[in-house]
This record gives C-alpha cells, structure tokens and sequence, in this order.
C-alpha cells in the first residue's frame, strides 16, 4: 500500500512538473521568437513613428466627416475647418456605440442660430 | 504510467481534427479584424477568443467544455440558451440610445421597417431550402442586422442553429461598410444622392422623457411577442432621459452593459466547436445571411425612392441603407456614400432615424415570428 | 410541398412585414401628435425660461435647510448664508442616497473650533 | 390565415382587461410621481415601467410572462422569489451608510426600535382582518418602512402577496412627507417642536470601524434569522470604514447596488398583473399599510416624550418620526416640521439616527417573524 | 408563550458551541489583520466577515444558513461550489496584470514552472498521510499560492475540504513576507543575494497584444484542463493590450472583479462553521499547506541557483521565491530580502517575470491534476 | 377564534418588539460602551498626530522602495530621491493589485535615454 502511494506519487508528479515545465517552456519559446520577430517590427514602427511625426491626422476620415457634419449643422453658413483636435483619446476610439451617441447628442441639441431669451 | 496515458487522453493534440484547426483560424481572423482594422471590435474580440476556446480539442468527461453540462462555460452559456443576456444588453442599449433623430423627423422611422423585408426574404429562401418553419425564421432574422435580437430569437426558435446564426449576424454587422455601398450606387441616381435634407429640429426634453412610455405601449400592444427586448429599451432609455435616475442609466449603460457584452460574446464563440459548426447548414445560413443584408439594405433603399414619389421633401435614398440598424456602421455608411458625392452634404443624422428605428423594427419582427412559431 | 412552403412564407412575410409597419407607423404618429404637443410646451418652457433666467433658485429648499443645518453645526455661532452654489450638478440631485450620505458625512466630521494641534 | 389569427390569438388587443388599464394607468402614475414630482424617482422609474411591462396582456405559452417558467423576466424575478436581491442592496446600502449620527447619539437608537410598533399593530389587524399568521407578519412589515426587508420577508413568508406588500411599501415611503407632517403635529406642542439639540460629537475612525463589526455580532445573536439582511448590511459598512477595502465598497455602492436596484423594481413592477394585482387582498394590504405608517410614526414620537420624562436633556420628539426608516425621507420629514416652528433648528443630524436604527430594528423584526413563523 | 419557545430555539444562543466561539475569534483576527496591520485586505475582510456569518448559531429550518438549499448564502455560495467565481476573477485579472516583465525576460519563467514543486511535494505527503488521491491533490494546489486556483480545483476534486483549502490558501499568501525570508536566507550566500540584473528592455505593442493568443494556445494544448482559468486569464489580457477594447477591460478589472472578490469571500468565509470546518483533517491541511509553500518557495530559489550554472548572465536567486505567485507580495518579499543586502539593487521588476509565471504554472498544474483524477 | 387571534397577536408582539427593543438597547449600550474607550482612544490619536504632524513620512517603506526602483531604471544613472508625494491617495494604498500593476507598468516602458527619432 505505502509503495503504491509512493509510486502514484512519483508518477502523477513527474506527469505533472513535467508538463508544467513544458508548458512554460514553450510559452518561453515563443517569447523569446516573437522577441526577434518583435525586433524587426520595432526599427520598422520606429521608422514610421518618425514619418508619421511630421504631420498625421490623429483622427480617422469618418470622424472628420462627423464632425464636419456637426459644425455645419451647427454654423448653419460658410465655415472652413482648420484643424480638429481629439478631446477624449482612449476610450472614445474603441467604443462605437460611444461615438455614435456622442454624435446624436450634438445632432439632437442644435444651437439655435440666435439666443432664446430674444 | 496510467497517470501520462489518462493526461494524454485527455489532452488536446491526440483530439485535434481538422475542423478544429480551421475554427482557431477563425477566430484569429476575427481577432485580427477586430484589433487590426477596428472592425466592432467590442464583439468581434470576445467572440474571436470565445472561438479560441471552444475548439481547443480535449476528451470530454473533464466538466469544462462549453456543452458538459456544469462546467464554467456551460454555466455562463445559460445567459444565451434561456435568452436573458440579450434583454440586458438591450437595457444598455436603450440607457445609451439617443432617440432625438428619430423624434425631429417621424417620417423616417418608416425606413426602418422597410428594411425589415431582408428578414422576410431570408425566411422564404430558408424555407425554400428546406428548413422548417421556426429555424427559417431565426435564420431569416439575421437580416435585422442586430446581435442581440438574432440571438434571443434563435435561443427560443432554432437553438441548434444558434452559434452559425449569432456569428453570421456579427460577422455580416462588421461588414456593413463592404456589403452596402455598391448597392447603394446600383439602385440610386448621383443626382438622387446629392440630395440635401434639412437640418433636424432640436426636440424637447419632455418629449425625449415620453417617447419610451409611449413607443413601448403602442409596440407592445402590437406585438406582445417583442416586450422582452423593446421593454428593456425602452425602459433603460427612460432611465437615461427622466432626468431623476442618472445613476441608474450610467449603471446599465458601463458596468452592466459591458458586464453582459463579455459574456455574451465569449460564450456565443466558444459554442462554435467544429463539430457543431462547419456543417451544411451553417454554409446556408451564411449565403443566406449574406443575402438578407443585401436584401435589407435594397429595401430601405427603395422604400426611400417610393416615399419620395409622394413627398415634396425629398429623402436623400442612401439613408434607407440605414435601416438595416447595424447600428451605427450603417449610418456611417450612408455618410461615406453621400460625401462621395458630395463632401458637404451631411446626412448622418438623418440616417440615424431610420438606424435607431430599424432596431425597434426587428425587434417587434422577432416578437411576432416569436408568437407565430413557437 | 413546395407550395405550401411558399404559401405558409407568404402569409408570415404578410403578416409580418404589416406589423412591423404598423407598429412603427403608429410610432411614427404618436410622434408626429407628440411634436405638435411639444411646440406648445416649448413656447411655455421658453417663456419660463427666460423668467426663470432673472434670478431663480438653483437648489431646492431640503436641501437649502441641509446646508444651513450644517453650515451652522460647523460655524457654531452667528452666520448668514449668503447664497448657495451647487458643486456637483449631475448626480447628486438624483441620488437621495447620496445626497444624505454626504449631508450625514458632514454632520460627522465635525471641524473643530480651533485647529486640533495647539 | 392561420397565422395571422395565431398572432391575433397571441395579441394585446384581445386579452385587454380593464384591470390591465388600470394597472397600466397606474404605472404611469408612479412616473408621473418619479419624474415629475421627484418622488422616491430611483425605485419608482422601474418599479412604474415594470407594472407596465406587467401588465400588456398577451395569450400565455409565448414564454414571455413573468410567471411562465423560463421566461426572461421570470429569470430575473428568480432574485426577488428567492429573496437574494434583498441582501444585496442592503450590502451597498451598508457601503453608503455613515453610522455616526447613531454613534455620537446612542440613546436615540431606541426611537428605531419604537417605531417597530407599527409592524405589529399592522400584524395584530391583519390578523384581526382574517390574515393567517405568516401572511399578517409580512403585511405588518411594511411598517418597517424598508423596501428590501419587505421583500425579503414577504418573500418567504407570503410570497403570494410579494407585488402588493412591496408596492404597498415603496408607495407609502415615496408619500411619507404627505403622511408623517399631520401626526407629528397632533401629537406635539409647538414647544416640544422648538426643543434645540446639542450638535453632535464627532466619532472616531477607530469607532466606525468596530461598530459594524460588535453590531453584527450583537444583534446577530438576539435574531439570527436577520442574518441574512444584517449581516451584508454591516458587511457593507465595514468595506466602507475599514480603510482597506475602498475600491469594495465603491463597487458594491454603485455598479452593484445599480445593478440590483434596476432587476429588483422591474421584476417587482412587473409582477403586479392585474389578474394577481387587483384583488381585495391588496386593498386591505394597502390599508394595513398605511395604519401601518401612521402608527409607527406615532410610536417614534410618543416614544421620545417618553424618554423626556425620565432625562433631563430633552430630545426634540419630531425626530421620533424618523425611527420609521424609509432613510432619508423621514429624517428630512423631520428637519422640515422643526424649521416651521424654528427656521433656525437644524434636527436633522439627529434625526439620522432613529432613521439609521429604524433599519436595524425593522430587520429585527423581520428576523424575529421568520423564525416564529416559517 | 409557544412563540416565545420557537424563537429560543431558533436563537444564537441555545446553540453556542465552543467550536463557533473559536472560529469568531478567527473571524475577528482576520479582521484586524486586514485592517490593522493592511495583510491583503481585499480578500481578508470579506473572509473574515464571512466567518462572522457561518459561525453565527441558529436552529436548522430558517432557511438561512449557508448549507441550507434555497438560502441566500447558499445561491450565492453556488458560484463557489460550481466553481464558476474563480475563472472570473481571473479574467479581471488578466484585464489588470501587464505581462511585460515576462516578455522582456523570457528565462525568467521557469522559475515559475520550478515553484509549483510545493505543489507536488505536499500531494505526495497528503498521500502519505492518507487523504485519497483528489483530496490530495486539492491539497496540494495550496502550494500554487492563487485563491482561486486553489478554489476551483478543490470545488472539483475535493468540496468537502472546500473551505480550509481556500482559508489556508489566503492565510499563507496574507503570510507570504513571514514565511519566505528566512528560506531564502537560509539557501543563499550573501554574494548572491547582492548580484544585480541587467534592467527590462522595453516590450512592444504589438507583442504584448500577440502574447495572450499565443500562450493561450500553446497552454491549452498541453493541459485542456486549465481551460477555465487560463482562456479567462488571457482573454481579461486580450481587453486589456488590444487597445479596443479598453472599456470592457475597465468593466473586467473593476465592477466585475470586485463584485465577485466580495461575493467569493464572503461566501467562502460563512463556509467555514466550526462543526465542519474544526477538524482533524483541517489541521492536517494548513500543515501540508505550509510545508507545500516552504517547498515552492525553496523550489524556485534553488532552480535560480541551477539555472546560473549554466548560464553567464547571472539571475538573483532571491527572485525564484517569486514564483509562488501570491501576486504580488512574493516579489516584493524579494524586493525587501535584496534590497537588505545591497538598498540600490532594484530586484522588484525582474521578480515580476517568475510571479504572473507562477500564476500560469499553477494553473495548469491544476489543469493536469483535473484531467487525471476527476 | 378572536380571543385565539387576540393571543397570538399579543404574545408575538411582546416577544417580537421585545427582541427589537433588546437588540437595539444592547447596541446603544456598546456604543456608548465604546464611546467611553473611544474617548482614551482620540486622546491617544490626538497626541500621537500632533507628534506626526512635525515630519511623517506618508508612505510605507515598501512603496518607497518600488519608487526608487522605478527612478533607478528611468533615469539610469546617479541620483538622489529628495522627496515622495502620493498622487492617488485613497484607493492606491488599498488595491495591492493596483499598486503592482502600476509599478510594472512603469517598469515596461522604460524611456529611452535619448529620443527614439535619433
Ligand atoms: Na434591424
Ligand atoms: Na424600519
Ligand atoms: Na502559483
């Protein structure tokens, strides 16, 4: 009886570090690939990175047009845009049904084109 | 060493099939769809991990997939299976919802339930095919282009249809921008999509507190079928508008709504498993979701042009494509066609009318193919 | 059979497709009837408003007594309130919660009538 | 046309009643008191929206109903029957509460046990009335003015009665500045009303760290079938003051209490279909109910003349109406009755602690019922 | 006085044993190590509340104890003993752990496969004192230092032993500065204590997106039993890096998380009365679990020591304590025992690596354990 | 019947309001038990802050040394720490994870030594 304690013992944890240490080391593995391939990708971003530095639009062309279509709605005249500046970076970009509510607000509270007390 | 022959059993290489295989590419694909393009990533990025890990292969008998019953997955599965995570996500939806375009321009709500013909169409083709009448009905709703609405309808029609229907819904949501646009300019003239609207009237705060109590009174007494979803719209866009429950909306609209998202799309992917999934049936349910899209949007394309014979206020016809909901891809779309056009003509808050229409038009659909089928 | 189907297809897309008509034409209705409703309450609103803009409470009376009560635990002696302004606008008012959990907060951090130290 | 009249069989139109235009009228009234009259506008706005829900008529076999098994909203309502929403908002109410009014006050702790009278002289009519005991108690506890404990309780002692009792409740505390003024009145001079406290004492944090720790232990021992309620209640207060455990607290008191709140006054409001809803029963339910109130608010106040009689620093006896929990409305009921006779006494700070107790007390009571009674 | 009878024998009172004092003497001390001297108090107050609440004496029958079918503690108890709490906890944290410190190491992660020795070793000395093979191997996972590792293995393979394996699994990672600095002293020199490693090197974004997909796929295959918390992990760290998804990583991290950290503590607290909870197999238990962290302890430390063998690039052995996971105290225990020796050397970010291994290590630990004994 | 009802009702009252009264009055008597022990307590609390006031670190050692970690590979050579301000007070000290997470997260985005575009 002790012995075949000590035997399912020994077995269920040479078993067990085993695929403990072989799991870990393949996740090690693959880190370490991706850390070369990772490399490369770098020296590419940072080129970009630097590219991109000279003058990006920081905001995609359908937000552009949203807020066009804002500021027209809302000047209701002649208006050039000369520049649009992002105001909450993080969320805002990741949340469609954020963005489009955010949108549907300005649509739905238009300023009246002269106050209303007059 | 029974222990290393039990473990390797029980172990995923010896269970890999080529199916398998084929769902992880999947499910990578929609991970990079969603991270790499921004392509709804809130539901493709759970449903692509959820895809992961329901077609990891083990033996069953371990309680952890998906279909054993009491595992983990199986557990928060339950949410989709008896319907109650969609109703959620509806309450988050309506708590977040803007109904104010719908409001200033009533007219335009009709859009939204002309779109609603690619469900019917979808349905008849299903029927066509050979599928009987309730699973012809869950498929033809994946042309109401909501998730949640496509889901609870197949949880109650066509449960085993359930995951090829909730991924050809979201799949063909996140393809909204490739699908519309060349029917849109096949069935319209450029100068029918240079028209211009006018600007929406601002809509009082009284009016935005009534709309939920009366909209679901009228839509609930129609059809009855349709109060699990429209009343948790309803109800969670009253709490945004009354005014006096601000926490509860924000509540319903963050936590609760995210909360229910993750589960939702983690266990809808993972019920995918090859076996179930790369089937026949799931083929024609992709080719005929595909076909409702188009359908739909042909619909509210049309139906645009025909108000427009009997209307001396144009409608801009690009719009009708929003009422396949898709919400708000579908607006956006309509956005993009039009500005192609013409770039100063803004007609994204018009199209959001029949977008937030078409969500309440599929819905009160889903409730009577509810009633009729079940 | 095959007529059948198409039969039982067009009778559910009849049905169907005509509920979903009418329930977002009755929809539809119900806003436009809503619309002239609310042009009547607008003028009202409008003209309340700009009374209300000459010099309107900002705060209800509770809470007016709240702030007294506890402007007068803390001073402790004579005082007049001058005027009060609502610091945190959205939230505070709906939550009743809230609202008593600060009013009881205050009452128990009690400022001392001299600085704790000397 | 076989599906059209399936569809019309499964219709609002032909199931209405007028106990459903009634109940849907009333609905509308509640939010009509939430919004606009700013009543109670948290439990209302569900509650109100719920009874509407409730109460569109529609054929059963849809699955749709609050009570057919397996429905959505019976799902939801699973939390309300099996009495867990409860214990829950009780944990984020405790994470909201301060305890120092009753911590730097201890003697007006007993004022919220006075006003426990009114659940038994309710019970006592109940009876009286030809209630069995177990639903008597549950009627008697909507004088404990505490949504949850009435729901918690009722929910095992009279579950039958659960939509009445808990509407009856939530009404009565929306109405409660209606209710308590005129008692209070006739039952004080206007000298007793003009009687000044002394400001309250600050309390240490050492203090409200260990209190709700000795209060559980205490008053777990004399009613363990409180448990449930008082146990997540100062479980919550301690995630609150322990220092430690912010981030808990901020969960349980916001997204978590949300949450509940939300699930718990639809499903309640939803409950409340004619049929069940508009019987005798609740007649006398609300009758009850209101005696009920009153006499509780009497019991806090005559119990605090009481106590002027045998102490020589005299308590105001308005704030004996705050025992009657229903926090904060009672505690402002009182601060608003002292500033008629004297804009310049502030009874408030006071008043939260009989308000505070009076919870406590009501869930005595309520432990007390349940284990004379289950 | 019938009634009167019913409530005694209902109340605490009558049914004090010994045994409930003693466990509200640990209840308590619990506390005061939370709040007192700030041991984990995430975790500890919520279990020692908890405790309070099991070992609260009351008659059977009241349908409020926590064994009780049908009792609020016991539904929400049902997350624990279905095991379905622990892989959402570790989706919020996924949603909150960075994984940089591993990816810019990669070596470092064995260590975190070499702690899970104290796994094993107390399994096989479990064995030896009798405990049947599952019970023995939840008895080990203490070693895994990870409450819910240690919860969802034992609510499969031993929930009678349910409740000391997690209360012994907490207490040692509360306990984790106490335990590991001696060991580490005793098995290195002080030369080796003082050696210093090269700083992070920084990790892109699109690696740290591309870890989670990986290693899930790769950790899965070799061990589908930890599916359930692995697939949460890495898919809460999907949200988190995808750079999409960032308010479902919010939700994750914070509502999600903490409502469940309180729900599972409580729950498992009130599991623990003293009639099931002081026996001699509890005992047993919280020896083999402090013997099992000794080992894992001892386990890393020399595999550090082996690993410089055969390496040039030194590694500071002190950082192999650190995987026992105990997120994160274990690497600040190596933080401390470093910086004793030598104040500037910064070991902290370095013993990151082998800590969130640990995590994963344990987990499929507990993956092949429940592949081979279930 | 009624005098059945009349009993019943009497006597749970009595053992019901009983209990309620009792639960309550043994908590008022704690209170005011510790009330008393409080006063020593604040006495204690009120010295012991004063001595505080005069120079106190306001932050545990461990964190100190996180922070000087963090400093040592950001700025990767000599330096000397003069001072530590806390910046999130109230949760950070409570959320371990938290703590962690934002200590690693520094650690993986080393700044660079000199600007990446170079
Ligand atoms: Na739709
Ligand atoms: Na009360
Ligand atoms: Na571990």
């Amino acid at each position: 009886m002790a012995s075949d304690v000590f035997g399912f013992g020994l077995e269920i944890t040479l078993v067990g570090l085993g695929v403990v240490f072989l799991g870990l080391l393949l996740v090690a593995a693959a880190i370490a690939l991706m850390r070369r391939l990772d490399e490369r990708w770098r020296e590419g971003e940072r080129r970009s990175e630097a590219a991109a530095l000279e003058r990006t639009p920081t905001i995609d062309s359908t937000t552009l047009v949203l807020i066009a279509a804002a500021v027209a709605t809302l000047v209701g005249g002649r208006h050039r845009i000369r520049g649009v500046r992002r105001l909450l970076p993080g969320e805002s970009a990741a949340s469609a049904w954020a963005v489009t509510g955010r949108a549907v607000l300005q649509g739905s509270h238009v300023i009246a084109h002269r106050p209303r007390g007059r | 060493m029974e222990t290393l022959d039990d473990f390797l059993a029980a172990g995923a290489l010896g269970n890999l099939s080529w199916g398998n295989l084929g769902m992880l590419a999947v499910g990578v694909l929609f991970l990079w769809l969603a991270v790499h393009k921004d392509y709804e990533p809130l539901l493709l990025v759970p449903i692509g991990f959820g895809i992961l890990i329901g077609n990891i292969p083990y033996a069953t008998g371990l309680g952890i997939g998906i279909y054993e019953s009491g595992s983990v997955l199986s557990i928060l599965y339950q949410g989709v299976t008896s319907g109650w995570y969609p109703p959620l996500i509806f309450l988050g939806i309506g708590a977040m919802t803007d109904f104010s375009c719908m409001l200033s321009n009533p007219r335009l709500v009709l859009l939204g339930a002309a779109a609603q013909v690619g469900i019917f169409g979808a349905l008849w083709a299903a029927l066509a095919l050979g599928f009987d009448a309730p699973h012809a009905a869950a498929i033809g709703i994946i042309g109401g282009a909501d998730g949640p609405t496509a889901i609870f309808l197949s949880s109650k029609l066509a449960p085993d249809y359930l995951g090829a229907i909730a991924i050809a819904a979201y799949s063909y949501m996140a393809l909204v921008p490739v699908i519309q646009p060349p029917i849109i300019r096949l069935l319209t003239s450029p100068a029918e999509r240079r028209i211009r609207m006018k600007p929406n009237r601002p809509v009082s705060k009284r009016m935005r507190i009534l709309f939920p109590v009366v909209a679901f009174l009228l839509t609930a007494f129609i059809a009855p079928g349709s109060i699990s979803l429209l009343g948790m719209l309803f109800f969670g866009n009253l709490l945004k508008e009354s005014g006096v429950t601000e926490r509860l909306a924000q509540t319903a609209r963050n936590a609760f709504l995210d909360a229910i998202t993750i589960l939702l799309g983690l266990t809808v992917g993972a019920s995918t498993d090859a076996e179930r999934f790369l089937t026949p049936a799931s083929i024609q349910i992709f080719l005929l979701g595909a076909g409702s899209f188009a359908l739909a949007t042909a619909g509210g394309v049309l139906f645009a042009k025909l108000m427009n014979l009997f209307s001396s206020e144009k409608i801009n016809p690009i719009i009708g494509c929003a009422g396949v909901s898709a919400v708000p891809d579908s607006a956006r779309v309509a956005q993009l066609v039009a500005a192609e056009e013409d770039p100063q003509n803004f007609v994204i808050m018009h199209a959001m009318a029949p977008n937030v229409a078409g969500v309440i038009g599929s819905a009160i659909a889903a409730g009577v193919l509810l009633a009729a089928l079940r």
